[in-house]
Formats: C-alpha cells, structure tokens, sequence
C-alpha cells in the first residue's frame, strides 16, 4: 500500500460535492462491490454545460478523492471539455495516486461518461 | 494526539525486556554458534538454552524445536517438507479455506507439482468441522494443515479433536499457531500436532525470527539446503539475537498468559458491545466465544475498509481491514467470503486486535469516535443511500 | 587474558552505530510496513530508505533489491528460483568446485530434480578459469552460479569475465559476494551479474538478514510463499530492524573501505609472514594477490586443525578451521580438497580472518603463540614422527 | 561441534603418555588421515601385565584426549582386563563426549585391541 499525496488526503478529509443532485439531469453509476468500489455520478447541465456534480461513491480513500476531485474538474466545463478529462488527469490533479490506485481514476473518468451518456439518452428522449 | 494501536494481530512491539536480552548478542557474544572457539561456545549455549525455554513452554522436547525467520517459512517448510518427504506414501492434502496465505498459496504451489489438494469449508462462525476433517480423508492423505487461531477474525479451531482423527490414521498434522501462540495455552501434545509454527514479533518478540515444532519422527525435507546447522533441517548461521529474544518474548507472555488474557477479553467484549451498541449495521465476525482473547472483527454495512481505516488513522487509531499483507489487494478477504459475507460486507469489516499496552481509555475512544467516522461514509454511500431510500436518484 | 577473534569470516560483531539506529525499530517503531495506518507507513518509508541505500552502494535500482532472511535463503532462492523459472528453457546449470554449501548442496538437490550439473575445477590457488566456463556452456544451460570470494582461502574470482561470457549468451549469472561485501567493491554491473547474494552479520550488520540482488527481467521463481511482502519475490513480515541495519552496516562498511581494507590487508601480510616464518612445514592457501584483505589459510602440516583451534583458544584466539558450519563433520573442507591438498593436510588448516577491531598486537600475538603449538602437537603426531624419523616405532 | 568436558580439556591440555616406546612389547595403529584421526598406542607387558603404555595420535581434541585416557586405565592391568575396556568405558572416564566425537573413543579401543594383537603375535613368533 503505497501512501496518499497530501492533496488525496485533503478530498478524502473534506470530499466536495457529496451527495446526489435530486433533479438530475445525468447519472452515471461505475464499479461493483466484488471490487470494493462503486461510484456514482449525477450532474445538472445547462446550455451544455454542467452547472453542478455530485457524487457518492462506496470504496477506498483514492476512490472517495477521485470522485471528489472530478466533480470539481467538471462543474463549469461543457460537455465537451468535460468529456476530455482524462483518469490520468484526474490523478495528476490529484498529485498522483499509487499504482495499485490507479483503477479508481479510470472508475471516476468512466462514471462521467456514463452520466453524460445518461443525460443524451435522457434529452433525446424528450 | 496519543496514537492507539490495536493491530497486534498484524505485529507487535518487541517487549523492552526482551530487547535488553537481545542486545549482548549484537556486539559483545556475538560468535557464530557453529564456531569452535569459545565466542562461538558462548552464543551456542545461548542457543540451546533458548530452544530449551521454547521447547518446555510447548511441552515439547528441545531438539523437536528448528528456528527459522518467521512463520512464513515455518509453513512453508512444514507443508513443501511434508509434501516432499511423503510423496511415496501419497499426494493428498487436506487444508482449510480460511488459512493464511503463508499456507494456501504455498498449498497452490504443491498443487501445481501434482498434490491433490482438499479445501475445508467453515461454517459461518469460522469454525471448521472435524467430521469433514474424517470424511476428506482417503488412502492417499499425507498431510492435514489446520490453522490454531485464525488471524482475520479470531476464531479458534478444534485442532485437539482433528489432532486426534490425524494420529488414529499416521497422516502427517501441521499447526499454524501465529495467533494463538502467547495468547491462548498452546502445547504440542494436548493437541495432538506434528508441526507447528510460530512468528516471534506476534508475542512481543523480534520480527525476522520464529520456529517450527517438528515431533520427534516426522519426516521432513529441509527448505533451505547449506550448513549443518538446526540438525540439518534448516541450514544458515543462527539469528542468535533473534532466538534468545523469541524465548525472552515466550516466557514473559508464558508468564502474564493466564492474567492478560482475561484482561484482554474484557476489553474486546467492552469494545464490541461498545461499538455495535452504538453502530447501527455494525456486526461481529468470528465465533461468540471460541475467539481470540484479544480479537473483534466487525463489519460495517454500506461503507468499505480502508476509508474507515484511514479515518480511523486521522483519529490516531491504528486497525486492519483482513490481514496487512493482503491489505493492498482488491479482493476482499478470502476468509470473509468464506464465512458467507457477501463482497461488499466483507470490503467493510475492520479488525480491532488488541494487546499488551491496550488500555480502557484506547477502548472508549474507539467507541467514541467511530460513530462519527462511519455515518460520515455513509452519507457519501451509494450503497447506504440504496438500503434508506432516503435521497436516491430515481429517474 | 584479552580475547582475540581471528574469525570474522564466520560472523563479525555488529557496529555499535548499526545496533544505534536499529534500536528504534524494535520497540518504537514497530508497525508492521505492510498496514496502512501510520504505524505502518513510517516503518515501510524506513524499509524503503535502507532499499535505496543497498541498492546504490551495488550500483542496483531499488526494486532489484529483495530483502531476505540471510545468505543461505538468498542462495537457495537464487538456484531453485532460477532453476524452476527457466525449466522449459534448460536443465544445466554450472558452478563451481569451491562453493558455500548453501550453494553446493541446493545444485545438489536441483540434481536430484532432473537438472544436469557442471562442477567446474578450479587452479591450486582455487581459481576458475573463465575459459572453462564457456567450454562447459551448452544449448540447455540456464543458470551459472560461482561465488565472488571464497569462504575458507579468500581467492576472488575472474566474476566479470565469467559475467561478460554468461552475458553474451543471456544465461542468467548468479555469484555468491557474502564474503567480498563490505571488504572490496561490489558493483553489480561492473560484475555483469543477473543475482547476487549477501548476508548482513558478515559485514558488521545484525543476524539472520540478507538479500539478493535480482537484475530487472531476470526471472525468478519465490522460495518462500505467503503475503504480497517484496513485490511477492519473498513473502514474510518484514525485518524492519534487521533491514535498517543492514543498509546501516552497508553504508558504513562503504565508507571506510578504501581505508580499512589496505590496513587489514598490511596485518594479514604481516601475519602470513610471521607464521609461515616461525613454524615449519607452514604454507599459505589460496592466491597469493588475487585474495580477500582479511583472510590468511594456513597449513599446518603433520598436525590436525580442531586440535590447533582448540589450543589457539586456549590462548584466547579465535580461528576457524574451513567454514563455520561444517567444523563437526569429518571429512575435510571440500575447497582444501579443490585445491589439491591432501586430506591431511586439508585436515590441518587453520583460517584466520581479520576484521575492524583487529590489531597490530593481535596478530604479534598469534605469531608469538603459534610455534609453540604447533610443536607441541606435532610431538603428539604420528605422521610427524614418520616424517621425521625421530623416534618412530619400528619393529 | 558440542563442546568437551573438563575432564577432556584437562587430557587435552595435558596428556598422559605421550610418545612411542622404545622396544615395545606390541604396537597398534588405528584411523587414517582421510577421517583426520590416526592413533598409535605401544605397550610394554610383562607377566601379562601391561607395565607401559604410549601413545601417538593425529586427530581433534577427543581423539588426544581418549588417547590419553585409554594409556591411563590399561597401565597395570593384565592385558583380558585392559581388553575389557569398551569404547564406553573410556568416555564415560572423560565424562562423556559430544555424540560426534564418539567415534574417537572407538578408535582408540581398537588401537589397544591391535596392539594386544601384535603382541600376541609378536610372543608366538618367538
Ligand atoms: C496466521 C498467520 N500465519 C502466518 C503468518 C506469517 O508470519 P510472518 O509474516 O511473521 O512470516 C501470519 C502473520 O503474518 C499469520 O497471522
Ligand atoms: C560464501 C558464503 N556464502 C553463504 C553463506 C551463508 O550465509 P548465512 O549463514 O548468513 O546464511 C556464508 C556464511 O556462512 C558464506 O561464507
């Protein structure tokens, strides 16, 4: 077990954007408890662009900071630039995450996928 | 911030008396028990009045004793040199689920060089049954590997009762006894084992050393091939250091056994009432009674280990979730799934392991702190939010 | 009387500065470096610095390091791990005559596993030829194994050419350096070797720690199963003092090499001198440039070598005859053998190794004692009678 | 190696009878340089009686020391009594030695029963 940058450990002491926006316009859910880690993602968007992001997410302290550090990422950008955050980027803003930690950015980054698609779905369907 | 370790079970600090019979061993009788000369006679007889100490503890003879570094190698060489020794006689194994990976994976190995190998189920407490010990038997078993206490959730074997079905039957029995050694009465006899290992730096000891009783007559290949020493069967130059500190550890938890055990089992009952009274969703793993003095092991619903561990580490307070070297693994505890948890309880269970510096006040605050920590990751459970219906995203 | 220890090829007493920063690590710093709680984290940091400190002193990355229970387990697991990872690639492995036994006695078992063997002759200084090394290569060899320094003559070995050969044809090239650590450099790519084995206490460090160094790529199968410890290269709780110590006793034995290693090599000069010229029938073993600082073999003919011990200690000094390890059998030292001595001659060597505490007046001592020994027990001797005729028995 | 009794140490540092006699009555050896033990023992006998006893011996410290020892206990004694002396007899006298050693002690039985042989021999020659 290789230890948290400091910059983990802030997210995981204080997660931002904990919870599940009730009106939601998008909401991706990622991972399975054989693994030890579900994420789930809801976002609100507005003209393209996500106005807000919330998470909750059972798992490890890198899972909790990456949730935490994507719905920060994300909020403000379109769906486009969302969209282009990579897993790595997001364990770089992260100042990196263990090697065995790694999976949890690539949790984060398909979670958003999944809420963006959920909310196309859902806007085509309108 | 005083820091509270309660994970004894994962390794122990050495007992400062145990250091001060260390420490002439470093620099001032420091000869190679093999040596001739008189440095060497002096730490040789260092060495057999070790085995002597450890030996009489167990009920066993001193020469029935072989150091080793650990009980990694006690197992490894307890099952590879069963195996090996008795491969004429037969190929079958019969060993637990719940072992430690010291023994299953070594098992695995033996599986691959053409051992049949039996995995013994447990029931939901942990407990294996001696009649499923007698029925895995065929003419073919050489070898029963049945852990003493188990290191995850505490439960402690029938190991006296299978000893017995292994004797009447001449089939080679091995002991992993890591957990129960300084903690619970083990002696070789009363339960009936050929060999059995143990780890020195879980009763108090040095890390880097253990041993393995091996009974007079048990057929045994050596691991490690080189010098004559430990009769043969374990070749290197004696950790002298090491094995005057594992006899030093072994008397002195000998010694306080029958006073701190009871002491201990207050202080896990009082931690699990404690935590499970004020825990919603919080359940005890293991056996209810036939447990380790100092072990609970407790699930918590909804939320996964290591965030609890890490905000128990913020709060000074050191536990473990499944065994530490397995820690960084992503699977759950093998041990866990084998008492019927499914995989996302078993991700959330934590082991409290308590010792001898453990105090009424390390208790309490544990019980102070954890219900905060866990309704913390609660709220930020998916799977919690599921189970209340409370502020689910439907759609 | 002051006590004199001329055996510190056997075991060297620990530096007090070793035992200084181990000390913390027993009782103070005790987690064990696979938990994830804090107690954890700063003995794995610990366990990860003396990595670092290891592996730059051999010119090795960290990760090349794999911390083990000493050299014996270093050996075993360089053979059998090579051995048993490259089977489908061969089943020849060469080494040499003169060998540890952990080495020689592992080849042994590996032969009794289908493996073919190479033992190759050394010269009557005990050296190998590389040329021989590549005339005995074939389509099947794996694995070359031939240690840096002996033992019991202290002949240093041509490793870099035989490296360079192994290199050439991409068979993996283990050398034994317990005895060239710490007293010449060791530099694993200037050796061009694949493994390599050390033992801490050989080098003022604690017993019962070691490692073997494993070049990135070279496959190796684990000796010792269990937990994820040592990127699963060797399961087992770390060592944490053991492992601090001997990056400690690495580090300083690394910083007076230079030094110390040019002093010793003056006294043993000065010894081998003194004896060869105080006693008859005296002759040194070994190469007589190409050897270790600190060892002087000596031969003493007519007269046999525990007999020589015992009467040295009677004096206070403490010598060895052969390795440590095989003092109580009764053949002579397989190495003596190697070099074509016969056997009694073999049977009447005496090792005298130097070391950090050794003085000028140590080695005046054991000049001035040793005639008198040795004539003494040649008077007691047969052979010597024979040789010289006085007052044989005829009839 | 098990280390050795005072009683051997005490033989060791100061042992008995050592040397060859002159005109020896019967002469044994025993052992080869192959084992690293090689024991010689003469005797001198009269009327059946051993009167001396020497001996010569390449070897460790139990091999001088049962040397010693067996020269001691056959002084004056008729040569069916000294060829009662087992090999146990003689390291009980050294207060026993280590399990390794034993061997030494035998060595030293059969240097006296080949030195009684050869004085058999010697007197029917005669
Ligand atoms: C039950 C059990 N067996 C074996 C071991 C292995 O002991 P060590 O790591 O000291 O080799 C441990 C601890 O790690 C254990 O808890
Ligand atoms: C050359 C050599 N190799 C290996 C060993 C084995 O080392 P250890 O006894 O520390 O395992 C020794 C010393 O005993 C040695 O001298």
């Amino acid at each position: 077990m290789e230890s948290y940058s400091d910059k983990v450990m802030d997210h995981f002491r204080k997660p931002r954007n904990v919870g599940a926006i009730d009106d939601a316009d998008g909401v991706g859910k990622e991972g399975n408890p054989m693994c030890g880690d579900i994420m789930e993602l809801s976002i609100k968007v507005k003209d393209d662009t996500i106005i807000d992001a919330k998470f909750r997410t059972f798992g490890c302290g890198a899972a909790i900071a990456t949730s935490s550090m994507i719905t920060e990422m994300i909020k403000g950008k379109s769906i486009q630039d969302a969209l282009k955050i990579s897993n790595r980027a997001v364990a770089e803003a992260l100042d990196g995450l263990p090697a065995k930690k790694m999976h949890c950015s690539v949790l984060a980054a398909d979670a958003l996928k999944k809420a963006v698609d959920d909310y196309r779905e859902h806007r085509k369907a309108l | 911030m005083k820091r509270i370790y309660l994970d004894y079970a994962a390794t122990t600090p050495a007992d400062p008396r145990v250091i001060d019979e260390m420490l002439p061993f470093f620099t001032e009788h420091f000869g190679n028990p093999s040596s001739v000369h008189s440095f060497g006679q002096e730490t040789k007889s260092a060495v057999e009045a070790a085995r002597e100490t450890v030996s009489g503890l167990l009920g066993a003879a001193p020469d029935e004793i072989v150091f080793v570094s650990g009980a990694t190698e006690a197992n490894n060489t307890a099952l590879k040199g069963t195996a090996f020794a008795k491969r004429d006689k037969g190929n079958h194994i019969i060993t637990s689920a719940i072992e430690h990976h010291s023994v299953s994976e070594t098992v695995a190995a033996l599986k691959k060089e053409g051992f049949r190998i039996t995995n013994l189920p447990v029931d939901r407490y942990g407990m294996v049954d001696p009649d499923d010990v007698k029925k895995a038997i065929d003419e073919k078993t050489i070898l029963i590997s049945i852990m003493h206490a188990n290191n995850e959730i505490g439960t402690i074997q029938p190991i006296a009762e299978i000893g017995k079905i292994a004797r009447e039957r001449s089939i080679t029995f091995h002991t992993d006894a890591v957990q129960s050694l300084g903690h619970i009465p083990v002696n070789v006899d009363d339960l009936d084992v050929d060999l059995l290992s143990g780890s020195s730096h879980k009763f108090y000891g040095p890390k880097g050393v253990g041993f393995l009783y091996v009974r007079k007559g048990t057929k045994l290949t050596a691991l490690l091939f080189g010098g004559d020493q430990e009769k043969r069967r374990r070749a290197g130059t004696h950790n002298t250091p090491g094995i005057v500190g594992t006899a030093a550890a072994a008397r002195i938890a000998h010694e306080s056994m029958a006073e701190e055990s009871v002491r201990e089992a207050v202080l896990r009952d009082r931690l699990i009432k404690g935590i499970t009274g004020a825990v919603q969703d919080a359940s005890l793993n293991g056996h209810p009674t036939m447990r380790l003095p100092n072990n609970a092991n407790i699930s918590f619903h909804f939320i996964e280990g290591e965030s609890i561990l890490l905000s128990l580490d913020m709060e000074g307070i050191a536990a473990s979730s499944g065994s530490a070297c397995t820690s960084s693994t992503l699977e759950p505890s093998h041990v866990l799934l084998a008492i019927g948890l499914s995989h996302e309880v078993a991700h959330g269970s934590i082991r409290f392991s308590l010792g001898r510096w453990t105090t009424d006040e390390d208790v309490a605050r544990v019980i102070e702190v954890l219900p905060g920590i866990v309704s913390r990751l609660r709220v930020m459970s998916p799977l919690f939010a599921e189970r209340t219906s409370h502020g689910i995203v439907q759609r």
